[in-house]
Order: structure tokens, then C-alpha cells, then sequence
């Protein structure tokens, strides 16, 4: 075990499996730099075969990196930030998310695009989104949102030896959270396992990425009132594991899922609306979404904030749910 | 600018032509039994036809093995066959069979092999450039040679993939050939009125080397390859041929149920129609005392028992099962 | 009124408008020729400078859309089949929906995006998707999804009447559904107000776009064993009317949701938590949702039957739901 | 291939060089303010300066009047002075306040004033291009004889949007002027690793006219734009500019905190420093003797008072409400 932040979880993840695996790639904007430093160092290490500064060129980006991947080469696309997968959507909307059933299962599709999610920090509408709703819809492709350094690493090295193309999305604001991570080289975190983070029975609250730390926060103040929470954090969203959720529920009768996406169609709805029909009998009471307002997020910070989820807002919900 | 290619020496010689004219008239014949099928209602899709284009994808797909990439369009049947796909797998497809090269999962519009390193028809124009460009990458970090073929039409060349791949393609040094098969129309707009100017001075600009070509001579196109392919074995980067052709039959063959007025002129058709790749290169092959009536009637019904055969094969295959879309979408996990 | 299909009833309606603003410019790929006739006559009426083709360029067309707006010139872009809004992608997700709040409301945003969604014609996977629930996330841009003549005529009107991005969703086969259409050259169908179509009493069943059609023969069936279905179609899905939804399952007790869309984040999805959440105490059984699944579109025709949403599978979800 | 410009022989004269130099000080004065505000911890976001480009902006704008149209990019200041935008509502927007140009909801990135014809800076690379292709097509329409320019990088130049819009530009003819600020970096790569070939051929290959310029010389921008605007006015399509330059400060303010290395040497650095738009527009007006020492000297105080102006009234402004927020989305509508 050792003590590293997320996207040093993540940068470890690279090194071990581009070491293991000779073909992997990676390729994005600036990778050799790295701002967000988790492709720090690789270039020193892999060289310039294998880690690639690319033009801004996201429609080329996604494109290729579904087909060396279709060619066998297992492709890491880093696309900086998660809008700018927007702006190159079609290799990844038209192209990873279908090939694989477009040619009857030929297809392998080791490709991982890799991006940081979510607002906090002023960069404005267009730096801020958190669209994993979005790709969720997409159908074909998987969608990790690790919160903690631990799962960050397991789970990209999961994404790294698999043949699914899969969107990886760094919670910005919680890359430099702190946890104990192991050193084992095959240690992996599977797709589609939901992480109990916190054995309870009164409440389930489900959180996903960055308000996984909110959501802690939230338990531990609900704690002092004598309430128990049951922490889930999904981990990944495709596939999505409503198994553990709804079991929790059936056990506690009560759900709070908390999601920083924009709410219409969030993956807050979208538990909701799973949970709400397959433990419909359990439920003691309705089912409450902490997320953030149908609009772009504002530049003004104290206007962020107040959009945002957060431990209070999450008591909030918890409360009027429990009061009914 | 960028030097264009020095025409190369060598030409495929008369077997070789005659190996590339049955290829062609195998994808004319199978897409005729396509384009009837179409019209008697029996496909459940669209189809694009690629009549008159053939010489394209056979001139160039020549110099290609299986390990080498093809990345292709909606108008892929050629491409497919062309890479070595077989006919009874892309009519069993087409006509939406268990046995088709996709299971009957992709149609017309997504056929694939990818053991014929035919990476697939691709429904989005441009989209078939990225994955081949991929397909490059690959191929240069394996470094055992291959190469990656890009084939897309002029409407596709307006795409703003295709410069992003120019740019990135000759820093990177890929070895990649883009093959644009001008054919004067993006559906039912001509070229003149989608395209400014001329496109391979939009690949020159990069500094890629360009050819321009007659598309509907298989000899052209198959020296203009023989010379892009040999520089990205070599490691020497990226090249560009536009070839100019036509397609004979319609954007789509469902076309007349909607169009209003014809977009292009008899006139027109019938001048191309004279240029017919497959004519013009049993012209050649009679001219150079390598085919006679005979082997041509031969080779004809070679090719329509072959076909003859797939359709066979095709309808007496079974649909998809459910079962294999679920398998279809992941490797081991469930949607 | 006069009897038309819905795709002359949005012909018809962007003949008045253009007519009736000046200013009003329509561009697409062969919009002159009309593959789905939507466009038909326009080129011969208000001539080229007004109507445009454009090369394939999906991100420059949806980028100068919104310029042009912006400009004072409102646009309608027409984008053919939905999937190629995702190639121009960054137009719509990181423009469109985010100019007017970054610009502190100053943009006015006359921009409607025409695009026809939808399986069932053995497209592939490429050209058959139902992708609302991913425009519905983004925050900021109007929905339009009609499912009659009428409402496509009105919507339509209300959006090139308007000062709001919308994007306007044209139901593929049902693109020769018949009906009666209003000939008043200001009739107008409100953004925000769905359409209650059947009143009843005994369950509620909300369906979108093709899928109003699956369901009013899904009414018809379930009315034949005297079950009374009130039938909502919210017309648009931004706004989204959960006003008239939550009333009506506040009185029936009783949802089903039918929407073509992937289930993941779909529309349903969303209508179902805010329904569990808003109507809870009223709730007598779960609400149940019919989409289709989460994998892209087959070819085969019998396959992409049956995973669509159809009469049967809602009849099955209603009795399911009356059941307990 | 294109014709590229003749040089205009009209020149700005010295009144006019004047009244940029100004411009140019108070873009510069401006930066520096906010750069120091950012580094102080003051500003929620970042700021990307445009520092050593002024000339650019102010060279292109001052053709300009409140009707014609700028798209810019996420470096978007200068642009917004330029063209006329209030230092007050641009510090404020900066420093997140409800006087600022965007009412504190856009920030740096989004600096915009649609009353000055400013569409707006953008977080997008790339996507003020569209915008102002769209601007251009709204002035076409329109037939009033404005005009559009786009400004964007030279890494911008890499975005498939480029040629997209060179292509659709030249097809319409649109009163559009794209202008390629080259300061040789995309953010922290040497722009010869990210674009091959020489941008200005991109243009060219679509028949777009094409000038390169000294991008730091704003006598030879203003000549520059000059004819472009002026082409474009008489509706005779689209120009492209490739100015070259350099920007003095780091991609953004905050690089330091999380770059390992340099990515420029000091060598270079100082290199341009040497030619710094400013000081050599002072040099050439003293040349001219149309500026004096003590001149300059009054025209720094008159920016600094203004520069002091704005920030005061930035900070006496207050935040903006979350009622702006929503009523910010829609028009006549609720999120
Ligand atoms: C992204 C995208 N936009 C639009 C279309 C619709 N479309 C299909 S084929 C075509 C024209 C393609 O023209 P070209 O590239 O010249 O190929 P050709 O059909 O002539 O072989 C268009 C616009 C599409 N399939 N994908
Ligand atoms: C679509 C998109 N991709 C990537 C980025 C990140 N990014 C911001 S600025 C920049 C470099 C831009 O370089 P250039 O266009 O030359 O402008 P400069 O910064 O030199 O003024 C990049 C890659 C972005 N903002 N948008
Ligand atoms: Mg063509
Ligand atoms: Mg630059």
C-alpha cells in the first residue's frame, strides 16, 4: 500500500499496464506536459512511439483511437476535458459506442478516453460539464467515475487488459484527494461492482464522483443524529450495478442519490427511476436527487457553489426523507 | 508545394489484370443481384451502390494482405470484396442472415471482416478516415509493415476529419493512403457546388504527396497505389490519390421514390457509362492478346455462379437470434 | 384545417414562417432535393440565398447556426438523421446550449436544429437513434418531439417564432402520419405544455414522439377490458410539462412511460424519478418504463422489432403495473 | 494556386496609429492588472493574456464598427478591447462581478458585448470559428455590408472547423475575414510539432486570398485587414491573414503551478521581447515625430487612470444574484 492522490493513482495505472502491455498507446493534447499530471513521466519512460502529443484535432482523436484499437492496439485518448469529448462526440458516440455490434461481435475495443468531469473551480460553462448522462445513454461503452485513488487505479487498470471501450472521467476537484492504494500489480477494481462504502439501515445514499466525499461528509453528520447511512458509490456507471442499490434500499427504505450532472436525464433519474420500480415495496418514502440545476454552470463562484451538491444539501434530502 | 508522384515503372501485367477484372466484375455482378433484390423489396434496407467505381477499390486493395487495413464508406460492397471479403458473406448480410459478415447485425452500410482486415463500411461520411488513421497508428507502433487505405468520396473530403487526419498523418508519419473516389456528387449536389477548389491541393497543402488519377482505369490506379502503398511500407508517411470516376446507378437505389426531378443529365450518364471500368479493361486485356470472347464468357459465368451461389447461401440462412446482439456489444458483460 | 402528414405540416409551417419573417434562413445537406420532403419547395420559393445546401460538414453547419443567431438571423439547420448531430456535436453541447448564460443573457438564440430519430426501417446503428435523452441533459435547449401533424406544425411555428435554441426531433416513421392541421397562419403549439390526449381514470401512460402512436393502440386494447388509460404526450421534453404528468398520476396512481430511447438516462427514466419523487403518496404501484435497451440498433428487421417499444409491450407493462 | 494580397497603399497615418497605440496600451495595462490580480489569488478562474499580440486585435478592429462582428477564442481580451468592449465591464466580468460585460456568469473565457459586435471570447477551441462563419453568414443575409472576422491560433488552425468553414466560405462567398493569430504555440507545443506544412496553404487550397504577415507590426496588419475587409464588404468572399507573433506571458497565468520544465527557452523569449508590438509602435510614432516622450508619457497615465477606473468599479460592484443566473438561459422561459 502506499499513500497517492488520484491522479497519481491513475499515472501508476499507466505505467504498470503500459509496462505489462507493449501495445498500449496514448494520445492526447499536451500529454507530455500533462496538466492535470496524471500522464506525467511516460513520455520519459515509453517515448514518443507510444505516448503522442496530438494536434487539437478531437474528431481525428476519438476516430483513431477507435480504429487502432479495432487494429489491435489498445489506445488511451485523453481529451483533457470531458467537453471537449463533445466536440470530437462522433468517434465516440457513432463510432466506439457501435462498432462492436455494427460488425456482429468482430470487433475488440480496447480503447479508453480519458477526461476530467465536473465544475468547482470558476472555468465556466465550457470547462465544467459533467456529462457522463450522456455517454450513459449512449449505449456500448463503459463509464468509470472513480472517487477514490484505490478504485481510480484498480479501475483503469481493469479498462487497460479489457477489450471494451470505456470512458474514464477524473472528478476534477477530487484529483488531489489523498488514500491508501495498493501496489500489487494485478490489483483491479471490476466494472459493473457498486463500492459499499459504509454499512447502514436507515438511509442509502447513493453518490457518484466527486460527492462521494460530500456524501461522506453528509453520513457523518446525519451520524451524530443517531442515523445510519448506507454509503454506495456505483464506481461505474456502465455497466451499472442497480443489484447492490436495490438490495440496500430493500434493507433501508429510503434513497438519496447524489450526482453532480445536470439533473434532466442525470444518472441521479436514472437510479431513481430503477430503484423506484424494482423496490417499489420497500420504499418508505420517495426517492430524493441531490444534483445540479438544468442550466450551464455560471463563472461567478459564489453562484457555483450555491448550484452544486454538497454535504448540506445532502443532509437536506436525507432528512425530508426520513420526516416522511 | 509537396512533389507529386513520379509515375512508376512497373504495371501489373496481364495476369494480374485479369485477376483484377474478375475481382471487378465480381463486385458489379453482386451488387446488380443487390441493386434487384433493392427494387423487389426484398432487402431490408437501403442500399449504395458503387457501380463504375470498381476499378478503385480492386486497383488499389491489389497490393494489400489481409494484415494490411481498409477503412471504407456507405458505399462499401467493393471495398469489401475488393479486400478479399467473400460474397456469401456480404450478400448473406446484406440480406440481413446470421451468416452475413456482420451476423446480419450491421446491413449494408457496416460490412466488415476484420480477418480480410476490412475494418468496415461505416454509415457516417468521414467516419470510415478517423478508423483508418487509427488503423495506421496501429500498424506503425507494431512496426511489421503494414499499411492502412482510407477510401471516402468527395462529399466526405468536406468533413473537417479529413484535414485533421492530413495534419496528424504527416506529423506522425503514417503509413497511410487516402484514396478520395471523386465521383462529382455528395448525394444529389454536385462536387462543384460542396467543393471550393481542387481537393488534392487541400492534401498538397500539408505537404502530402498527391496523385491524381483516372479512376476508372485500374492500370492508373493500380501504379498510383503500387507507389503510395511502397512509400508508407517504407516508413515514409502518408499519400494522397483522388481518383476521378462516377457512379452508374443512384446515390441510393431507393432514390426515385423521393426525388423530384433527376440531378444529373442522361447526357452525363451515358458519357460515363462509355467509360465503364469493366469494358474498358476487357478492351485492354483483348488488346493485349490476353482475353479472348471465350474466356471473357467464362469469366462472366464464373462470376455469376459465384453469385449465384451467395444468394443461394443467403436465403437459405437463418436470421439473427437475439442471443448474438446481446453478445454483440460487449466482450464478456452484459449491456 | 387541412388534412396533411406531419412532414408537410413542418413543411408547411416553415413556408408561413419564412414568409412571414424575412430573415428566417434554412440550411442543410440537399435540403433543395428533400429526402424526407420537409424541405420541398423552399429553394424554388425563397431562392438561394435563403436556402442553402452545405457541404457535410456537420460542425461548421451547427457552429455558424448559432453564430448566425447570435448574429440576428435565425436559422434552421437541418442536420438529416439525428446521429449526425453528434458529428457536429460541438455546436449544439458546447454552444447552443451554453452561449446565452455565459453571455450573461445577452445572445438571443433563434436557432432550431431539425433531425429525424428513430429505428424500424433496418438503418443500422449508425442512422437510428433516438438521442433526446443526451440533448435533454445539456441544459439550456429546447426539445420539440412531436407526434402529430399538428403539433409538429405548431412546435415548429412556436420555435422559428421564438428566441430560444431548439432542437426539433422529427419521428422517423411516422413521418406519413395523417392529420388534421390547423390553417391559421398564427396557430402556435406552446413549449412547456404537454398534450393530455385521452382522459381516463385508471392508469396514466406518457409516451413520446412514435411511441404516442404504440400507446393510443395500447389505450384501445386495454379499453377493450374496460381499463381507462389517460394518454400524455409532453410534446416537448424541454420544457418538460411533469405538471400535467404528476397531476395525472396523482389521480390514476398508476405510470407507464414509452419512450424509444435507450432506457439508460432516457427520458422515462427521468419522468419516472420525478413522478416517484413529486406523486409519491399517490402511487399505487411501480412505475414501469418501456424503451428499448441499452445496445445500438441492429440490422435485421425481425431484431430491431423486438427490442423497440410496440403496442404489446405497453399493454404487458399496464397490466403489469394494474396488477399490483 | 490564390492570388495573394497586393499590398494596399493606403497606410493608417499617424493620428490613427495613435489612437491604436492607445488601444493596444490599454489591452496591455489591462492584462497586466489582471495577471496580477490572478496571481495575488484574486480572480476565481484563470486568465489566458494575450500580451505581445495587441497589435493583432487592434490592427483588424479598428476597421471595424459596432455592426461588423469578432469571433475570438479562449484568449479573448484584446479582442474585446479592440473592438470596442469597456475595460470596466471587462474587469469586472473577470474579477466575476455583476457589472461585468457578461454580468459575472461567463468569466475570462466568455468576454462578450454584443452591442460592440463582440460575439464573444470561447472556451472552445475552435468554436469561435463557427460562430463567426455564421456572423458572416447573418451579415450576408442581411446585405448591409458587415463584415465578420474570426481570430484564432495557430493550434486552433488544427481544428477540422477551419476547413470546414474555408470550404463554405468560399462556396457562399461570405463576408468573412479569418485571422490566425501564429504565436507559434498551442498551448505548451512548439507549433512546428502540432500543424504541418504552412497554415496560410490550408487556406490557400480552397481559393481563399491569403496574406502572412508581421503580425507585430500593427501598420502592417491594419494594411493587411485593410483589403480583406474591404474584399469582403464588396462581397467578394472570404480573406485569410496569418499574422505572426508571440504571446510575452505563459498560456495562462498559472502554468507555473503545475509545469516540470520550460517550454520556451528565456533565449526566445527575450528574442520577442525585443520586438514587442508596443514599444516598436512608439519608436515608429517618434520616428514619425508624431509622439513625444512626454506625449507617451500622458497617454500611459490617461490607461493607468482608466485601468485604476475599472478595477475600482469592479470592486465596488457586487456578485451577481442567482435570479441573473436563470433568467439567463431562456428568453420569456424557465430552465
Ligand atoms: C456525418 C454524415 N452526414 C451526412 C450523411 C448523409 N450522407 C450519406 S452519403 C452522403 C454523401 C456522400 O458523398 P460522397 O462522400 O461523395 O460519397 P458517394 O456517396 O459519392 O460515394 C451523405 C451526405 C451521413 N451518412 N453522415
Ligand atoms: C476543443 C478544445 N480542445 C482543447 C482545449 C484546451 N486548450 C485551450 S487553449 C489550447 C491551445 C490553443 O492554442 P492556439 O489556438 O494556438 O491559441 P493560443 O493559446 O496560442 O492563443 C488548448 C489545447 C480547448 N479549450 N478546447
Ligand atoms: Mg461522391
Ligand atoms: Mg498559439
Amino acid at each position: 500500500m502506499a499513500k497517492m492522490r488520484l491522479t497519481q493513482a491513475i499515472n501508476a495505472a499507466y505505467f504498470e499496464e503500459m509496462e505489462r502491455n507493449e501495445r498500449i498507446v496514448l494520445f492526447g493534447e499536451d500529454v507530455e506536459v500533462s496538466m492535470f499530471g496524471d500522464t506525467r513521466g511516460l513520455h520519459a519512460k515509453f517515448g514518443s512511439n507510444r505516448i503522442r502529443n496530438t494536434p487539437i484535432s478531437e474528431s481525428a482523436m476519438t476516430g483513431m483511437a477507435v480504429g487502432a484499437a479495432m487494429a489491435g492496439t489498445p489506445a488511451i485518448c485523453h481529451l483533457m476535458f470531458s467537453n471537449f469529448a463533445l466536440t470530437g462526440f462522433d468517434g465516440i458516440a457513432n463510432q466506439a459506442a457501435k462498432l462492436r455490434l455494427m460488425t456482429g461481435g468482430q470487433a475488440r475495443l480496447p480503447v479508453t478516453f480519458v477526461a476530467a468531469i465536473g465544475a468547482g473551480t470558476s472555468t465556466g460553462a465550457q470547462h465544467s460539464d459533467t456529462p457522463y448522462p450522456m455517454f450513459m445513454n449512449l449505449g456500448g461503452i463503459n463509464i468509470a467515475v472513480p472517487a477514490t485513488p484505490a478504485d481510480a487505479k484498480g479501475l483503469m487498470k481493469s479498462a487497460l487488459r479489457g477489450f471494451n471501450p470505456t470512458i474514464f472521467l477524473l472528478p476534477r476537484v477530487r484529483g488531489a484527494t489523498s488514500g491508501e492504494v495498493s501496489e500489487d500489480p494485478d490489483f483491479l477494481v471490476p466494472y459493473g461492482k457498486a463500492s459499499v462504502m459504509q454499512e447502514g439501515s436507515d438511509i442509502t445514499i447513493v453518490a457518484i464522483g466527486s460527492c462521494v466525499h460530500h456524501a461522506i461528509r453528509a453520513a457523518k453528520a446525519l451520524a451524530e443524529d443517531g442515523i445510519s447511512v448506507e454509503l454506495i458509490d456505483p464506481r461505474t456507471l456502465v455497466p451499472l450495478d442497480t443489484d447492490t442499490i436495490v438490495a440496500s434500499v430493500r434493507k433501508t427504505g429510503r434513497l438519496v442519490v447524489v450526482d453532480e450532472a445536470r439533473d434532466r436525464c442525470s444518472a441521479a433519474s436514472h437510479i431513481a427511476a430503477v430503484v423506484g420500480d424494482e423496490a417499489f415495496s420497500s420504499l418508505k418514502a420517495s426517492i430524493k436527487r441531490v444534483t445540479s440545476p438544468n442550466i450551464p454552470m455560471p463563472y461567478a463562484p459564489a453562484l457555483e457553489r450555491a448550484l452544486l451538491p454538497d454535504p448540506d444539501k445532502i443532509v437536506a434530502a436525507a432528512r425530508l426523507t426520513l420526516a416522511s | 508545394m509537396s512533389q507529386p508522384n513520379t509515375r512508376h515503372n512497373s504495371t501489373p501485367g496481364s495476369e494480374r489484370l485479369t485477376a483484377m477484372l474478375e475481382r471487378m466484375l465480381l463486385i458489379r455482378r453482386t451488387e446488380e443481384q443487390l441493386g434487384a433484390d433493392s427494387r423487389a423489396g426484398e432487402l431490408p434496407g437501403n442500399v449504395h451502390l458503387c457501380a463504375g467505381q470498381e476499378a478503385i477499390a480492386v486497383g488499389v486493395c491489389n497490393h494489400l494482405s489481409d494484415s494490411d487495413y481498409v477503412g471504407s464508406t456507405h458505399r462499401g460492397h467493393g471495398h469489401f470484396l475488393a479486400k478479399g471479403g467473400s460474397v456469401r458473406s456480404l450478400i448473406a448480410e446484406v440480406h440481413a442472415k446470421s451468416t452475413g459478415a456482420c451476423g446480419g447485425l450491421g446491413g449494408s452500410m457496416h460490412v466488415t471482416d476484420l480477418s480480410k482486415g476490412m475494418i468496415g463500411a461505416n454509415g457516417i461520411v468521414g467516419g470510415g478516415i478517423g478508423l483508418a488513421a487509427g488503423a495506421a497508428l496501429s500498424a506503425q507502433v507494431a512496426g511489421e509493415g503494414q499499411v492502412a487505405v482510407a477510401f471516402f468520396g468527395d462529399g466526405a473530403s468536406s468533413q473537417g476529419i479529413l484535414p485533421e487526419v492530413f495534419n496528424i498523418a504527416v506529423l506522425w508519419k503514417l503509413p497511410l493512403i487516402l484514396v478520395c473516389e471523386y465521383n462529382g456528387y455528395s448525394e444529389f449536389s454536385a462536387s462543384s457546388t460542396v467543393n471550393a477548389g481542387e481537393i488534392a491541393d487541400r492534401a498538397r497543402a500539408f505537404g502530402i504527396p498527391t496523385d491524381v488519377i483516372d479512376g476508372n482505369d485500374v492500370e492508373a490506379v493500380w501504379t498510383s497505389a503500387a507507389i503510395a502503398i511502397e512509400r508508407a511500407r517504407k516508413g515514409e508517411g502518408p499519400s494522397f490519390i483522388e481518383a476521378k470516376t462516377y457512379r452508374l446507378r443512384g446515390h441510393l437505389e431507393a432514390e426515385d421514390g423521393f426525388l423530384q426531378a433527376p440531378y444529373r443529365s442522361e447526357e452525363e450518364i451515358d458519357q460515363w457509362r462509355a467509360r465503364d471500368p469493366i469494358p474498358q479493361l476487357v478492351k485492354r486485356l483483348t488488346e493485349m492478346s490476353a482475353m479472348s470472347d471465350a474466356d471473357f464468357e467464362i469469366l462472366e459465368a464464373k462470376v455469376a455462379a459465384e453469385v449465384k451461389d451467395a444468394l443461394q447461401f443467403a436465403n437459405d440462412s437463418e436470421p439473427p437470434e437475439m442471443e448474438r446482439v446481446l453478445s454483440s456489444v460487449f466482450v464478456d458483460q452484459l449491456p
